[in-house]
């Protein structure tokens, strides 16, 4: 039966939180709910981890579903770039979920929990579809899913703040929806076609067209939206910071990283690099744009006094980063980008559960309340240090490691100063990593910290898996390097 | 219906332009929603168009008729109406909220009640 | 189709095309809105009927005319029904000045005066 | 110039004016009155351009639904657009320009309208014109692309639907509360005695409509998402005309969650039954030993899906935004 | 003579946008959606016959219905507006 199902892996690795979602409505029992929902997303990421062997062992796998043969059908289509970012997906939004029930017990009120849940399978489910289909046009449902839901689990927010922020992430990306739309609209003009990889077949012969330009470039501004680029990452901070602090550390860890994923996927596969990167200035765009990025975003994060809010900016300089990897236009370039994606995912994965843990015991991750925070918790304190340290890119760390091909794919160009660049913006975020550890450990416990303990064992287990990982991939790169040289040669080598 | 040649895509182009001003011009959180829902609409109306063919007629097959226009356009058209819908209720639900919450929605004074607390 | 049959659909077509755009004249040119919810309605309800019958006896097919009269009785029931509501949600919120509706329909009374 | 050529050039015109109309009026009831108008010229254009099962849809929810709901949102939010001195139009203009421009210069190289030698017509879209009836059996190709050749897409729809629901339910959702048994049900529409005793007699109408296009769709314009949204527009009619209450007596929302979720799962439940008997998830012919009558059942099934979840997360959406709106009426 | 009828809804759907546009009271705007709604019906009802498919009828029974509800919802709604509104008017007098 098992060796039977293993063909369905694509799908089920879907179908199964979509399910369950509704599922959990059925239970009406909140508490029966998370232990429905978790059980879900164990199974996916299960699911995820085999699809990640089978990929290894035996190259893309294609799934036609209705039985219906590529163009005409909808396929899933699993390979070594996206079987990765499936399990990271998988594999945080389970550890979240974990951490989920203790965490929102003081954020939202229990008569909505049972729709909390709903709504983060439903994101899960969204996401694990954008990385899976092999379908421009279903990419489009699927991030209508993501998001929709996505808005719901910000706006549960306790703050009203987190009503406002939600709105105008409804309205930036509805907007990027439609350019999408837009987009894939203008491709089907002049192809006939909604399958990638039939796309990728046909666009050559047109790319020279004004038609294709403009859906190339439709699409790019929608996806830029959505992953929240330097000047178009105005939703991202209220975002980040009024959601539920759970709700911060998946959409955090996940959502941005599928939208590049969506980024990389069309320009390298669908559009081709020749197309992306010999008739647009692509590689010049998206080097400014990531580098203005990295400086002014990490530069506002700086003066950030809500940790939350902090940690947000950062994540618009690390989209910085990843950017960056994508511009240098060389596979190495791309390796780093990818690798940055799973370790970026982890670190603020880790940051943001920690972060949870402090929320869960003061209310609110303001600075002025943490003096000697590390003293009352220390297990917290230590795994937002480690999280800190592999932000910068300290080795030992996951942050090492793509810091570390990112700088040489950079002087692989011969890019010295960007190179230089890359290093000045980790010590950036040196700062205000620091920032926070002098104050949690080396400032002395004054009166308007509140007097707390230790978060519970609920919230630090599913913190310390994400720590473990951050560590245990930060030394052993085999499997994470492995697989992102190879799916960034599979992107150099032609067709998908 | 050769005469229309490009013109009718430029007129659903400016459709769309005016819902995408009303979206990112106007204060109002439900007149936002309202550009919304045209600036969609529109791309709607644009993916429609693409499917025409002159002297087809509707893809509901029925004997003694071979010229049929394209139905995919209209397939994925029927999802993205479902999926606009569903973005603009819960928008609305959104904005009721914002209402209950900070007792206006417009733009700019949601702002100012956020810089002052 | 008899010749008689079709003449009398065209009749039919063309009175109630007549019909429709005598009644939207008077809807965008009456002085104030009773007037023009008159001109409206009336007109609105028989024209409609009309260019139902005259496209009902264009077709054999039995389902095309069930689909018509279907449409002819729901319009039938539908668009007085619509205009009464109307006519008395309006006449309510004129009658009741201390409402803010009364805004709406102050306006109306001048705009009628300006224009008499 | 014939006369389709005509109507749709006047169409076209009259959604241009209708739009601009919308940017400068600030009565907000007005301009969702006026997106209704939007959405309904929208549908006039999709039917002359063959859309008929497009144009279904958007009548339904473009000059229906979302204007509904639209205006339960302004009843509480006020009517008038505040007029302030200190936005931009002027950046948004040039923003709005270069878009436009863009879109503009893109289409250059398109195919003229209504070429039938486009790219768009000949590389997929043949063959379900072509082969769908011997595929599938049913005359409605839309139906059979939506439901059989890209059914997952509409899976994806009805989950996007359900998500909004539950959305909805989240941002919306009041606890339990005593129904409130002084106010009567009627206080708001001035005992309109003719609007109940018509709308008693259509009701069952629209009932009765929303099931012959819940099983129509294979064979006109129609389908599960349609019927949902009929069947729903006569509980919308019901509540409006004799209160809420009175509504959610008829229809418990216990119930209604519980169907919502049913439909989604009916729809996925037919997929896990075909990877039972082995094909791929939503390969209906794996349903009946004959493939074509496999389809058939399939997609009667999902439409069935499709229906029964949009006509309650409809529901759901419609009660949850009028039950705020008499909770703020009763304040006062 | 499908064509003349055509015409005729068309140029009747034109003038009643006018008065849509125009107003001046809420009330115009309602009876001119309401006439434009019957007139939409009809228009596609003639267009079925038109281009020769008059099967289509059904959407004609959903414009009808649409109408129908949009016209009540907008009477409803508008009356609870005006009755809050006024309502909050009160309030801040006192």
């Amino acid at each position: 039966m098992l060796a039977n199902l293993s063909i369905h892996f694509p799908v089920l690795q879907v179908v199964v939180p979509l399910m369950a979602a509704p599922a959990c409505l059925l239970l009406r029992q909140r508490g029966l709910a998370w232990g429905f929902a978790v059980l879900a997303m164990l199974v996916a990421f299960a699911i995820s981890v085999a699809l990640l062997y089978q990929v290894i062992a035996g190259g893309a796998i294609s799934y036609a579903l209705g039985g219906w043969e590529a163009p005409w059908g909808i396929e899933y289509r699993v390979d070594l770039l996206n079987a990765p970012l499936l399990m990271l997906v998988s594999g945080i939004s389970a550890i979240a979920l974990l951490a989920a029930r203790t965490s929102i017990e003081n954020e939202i009120p229990a008569d909505r929990h049972t729709m909390f849940y709903i709504a983060w399978l439903l994101c899960t489910a969204g996401l694990l579809g954008i990385l899976s289909t092999g379908d421009a046009f279903n990419v489009f449902v699927f991030l209508e899913i993501s998001s929709l839901s996505a808005y719901t689990l910000i706006a549960l927010g306790k703050d009203r703040r987190a009503l406002w922020a939600s709105y105008q992430y409804l309205i930036a990306g509805t907007i990027g929806a439609t350019f999408i739309l837009i987009g894939i609209g203008l491709m089907y003009v002049m192809t006939g076609t909604l399958n990638m990889a039939d796309l990728a077949q046909r666009l050559p012969e047109v790319s020279s067209s004004r038609t294709v330009f403009t859906a190339f470039a439709f699409f790019m501004v929608g996806v830029c939206l959505k992953l929240a680029l330097f000047p178009l990452h105005l939703w991202l901070p209220n975002a980040y910071a009024f959601a539920p602090s759970v709700v911060t550390a998946f959409l955090a860890a996940t959502a941005t990283k599928v939208a590049v994923y969506v980024l990389l996927r069309f320009v390298f596969s669908v559009f081709g690099y020749e197309f992306s990167f010999s008739h647009l200035p692509l590689q010049e765009i998206l080097l400014v744009l990531g580098l203005l990025g990295i400086f002014a975003a990490s530069i506002v994060a700086i003066y950030q006094t809500n940790l939350k809010r902090l940690l947000a900016y950062s994540s618009v300089a690390q989209i910085g980063y990843l950017i960056l990897g994508i511009s240098f236009a060389n596979e190495t370039g791309v390796m780093a980008t990818l690798l940055h994606m799973l370790n970026h995912g982890l670190m603020k994965g880790a940051l943001f559960l920690s972060l949870a843990a402090v929320v869960y015991r003061l209310g609110i991750a303001q600075l002025d309340q943490m003096h000697g925070l590390a003293s009352r918790m220390p297990w917290t304190m230590a795994a937002f240090l480690i999280g800190g340290l592999s932000l910068i890119g300290v080795p030992l760390t996951v942050g090492f490691v793509s810091k570390w091909y990112l700088v040489s794919a950079a002087l692989e160009n011969g890019w010295w100063p960007v190179a230089a660049l890359i290093l000045i913006g980790s010590l950036l975020s040196v700062i205000y990593i620091w920032k926070i550890i002098e104050v949690a450990y080396f400032k002395p416990v004054s009166a308007t910290t509140p007097d707390v303990q230790e978060a519970p064992l609920g919230l630090l287990l599913p913190m310390w898996m994400l720590v473990l990982a951050n560590l245990y991939f930060g030394i052993n790169t085999e499997l994470t390097v492995g697989v992102s040289q190879l799916a960034a040669a599979s992107l150099f080598g032609g067709a998908p | 219906m050769s005469e229309f040649g490009l013109f009718n895509y430029w007129v659903v182009m400016l459709l769309m332009m005016i819902g995408f001003y009303i979206v990112i011009a106007q204060g109002n959180l439900v007149k936002k929603l309202i550009g919304l829902t045209l600036f969609q609409t529109s791309v709607f109306i644009m993916y429609i168009s693409l499917g025409k063919i002159e002297g087809a007629t509707a893809p509901i097959l029925i004997e003694g008729v071979t010229l049929y226009s394209n139905p995919l356009p209209h397939v994925l058209i029927l999802t993205a109406i479902v999926v606009g819908i569903a973005t603009t209720a819960l928008g609305l639900a959104l904005v009721v909220r914002i209402k209950e919450s900070y007792g206006t929605v417009e733009e700019d004074e949601i702002h100012a009640k956020d810089e002052s607390c | 189709m008899t010749i008689l049959t079709t003449y009398i659909s065209w009749t039919f077509l063309v009175l109630g095309g007549f019909l429709c755009i005598s009644g939207a004249v008077g809807l965008l040119r009456f002085p104030d809105f009773f007037t023009r919810m008159h001109a409206a309605s009336v007109t609105d309800t028989l024209a409609t009927a009309l260019i139902i019958l005259g496209l009902l006896l264009q077709t054999d097919a039995w389902m095309v005319q069930v689909k018509l009269v279907m449409v002819l009785v729901f319009v039938l029931l539908t668009s007085p029904t619509a205009s009464h509501a109307l006519a008395k949600a309006a006449l309510h919120g004129g009658l009741k000045p201390q409402l803010k509706i009364a805004r709406g329909s102050n306006k109306a009374g001048q705009q009628s005066e300006a224009e008499a | 110039m014939n006369m389709e050529t005509v109507i749709n050039m006047v169409l076209l015109s009259l959604l241009v004016v209708t739009a601009i109309a919308i940017v400068r009026i600030k009565d907000l009831f007005a301009a969702a009155m006026l997106a209704g108008i939007y959405g309904l010229l929208s549908a006039s254009f999709f039917v002359m351009m063959d859309a008929v099962d497009v144009a279904f849809t958007e009548a339904s929810v473009g000059a229906g639904i979302s204007t509904l709901l639209m205006l339960t949102t302004l009843a509480m939010t006020g009517r008038f657009e505040k007029i302030s001195g200190n936005y931009r139009p002027r950046l948004a203009l040039v923003l709005v320009a270069l878009t436009g421009a863009l879109l503009i210069y893109g289409t250059l190289d398109m195919p003229a309208f209504g070429t039938a030698a486009a790219p768009v017509h000949e590389h997929v879209a043949p063959r379900y014109l072509n082969d769908s009836y011997a595929e599938i059996g049913i005359p409605n190709a839309v139906t059979s692309v939506l439901a059989s050749y890209r059914g997952f897409d509409t899976f994806g729809e009805v989950v996007v639907i359900f998500t909004a629901g539950i959305g909805v339910l989240a941002l919306l959702m009041r606890a339990e509360k005593p129904t409130p048994r002084t106010q009567t049900p009627t206080a708001s529409m001035h005992e309109h005695m003719v609007l109940r005793i018509v709308a008693k007699m259509l009701i069952p109408l629209i009932l009765l409509f929303g099931l012959y296009v819940q099983f129509h769709g294979e064979y006109g314009p129609g389908g599960g998402f349609q019927a949902g949204v009929i069947f729903a527009s006569a509980f919308f009619l019901y509540s409006m005309l004799f209160g809420l209450s009175e509504a959610r007596k008829v229809v418990n929302h216990v119930v209604v969650q519980i169907l919502a979720a049913l439909g989604v799962l009916l729809y996925g439940s037919v997929g896990i039954v075909s990877l039972m008997n082995g094909k791929n998830f939503l390969d209906y012919s794996a349903l009946s030993a004959d493939a074509v009558h496999g389809q058939h059942l399939g997609i009667l099934a999902i439409e069935l899906g499709v229906g029964i979840t949009v006509t309650t997360v409809m529901i759901i959406i419609f009660f949850a935004f009028s039950g705020r709106n008499q909770i703020e009426g009763e304040k006062d | 003579m499908f064509t003349v009828a055509a015409a005729a809804v068309l140029v009747a759907m034109i003038l009643a946008l006018a008065r849509a546009f125009a107003g001046p009271t809420l009330y115009d705007r309602i009876l001119a959606v309401n006439v434009f709604g019957t007139k939409t019906v009809l228009l596609i009802a003639i267009v079925g016959f038109l281009m020769g498919r008059p099967e289509f009828l059904d959407i004609v029974m959903v414009y009808a219905l649409m109408n129908f509800i949009t016209v009540i919802g907008i009477l409803r709604f508008f009356e609870y507006a005006a009755e809050s509104e006024s309502a909050d008017e009160t309030i801040k007098e006192r």
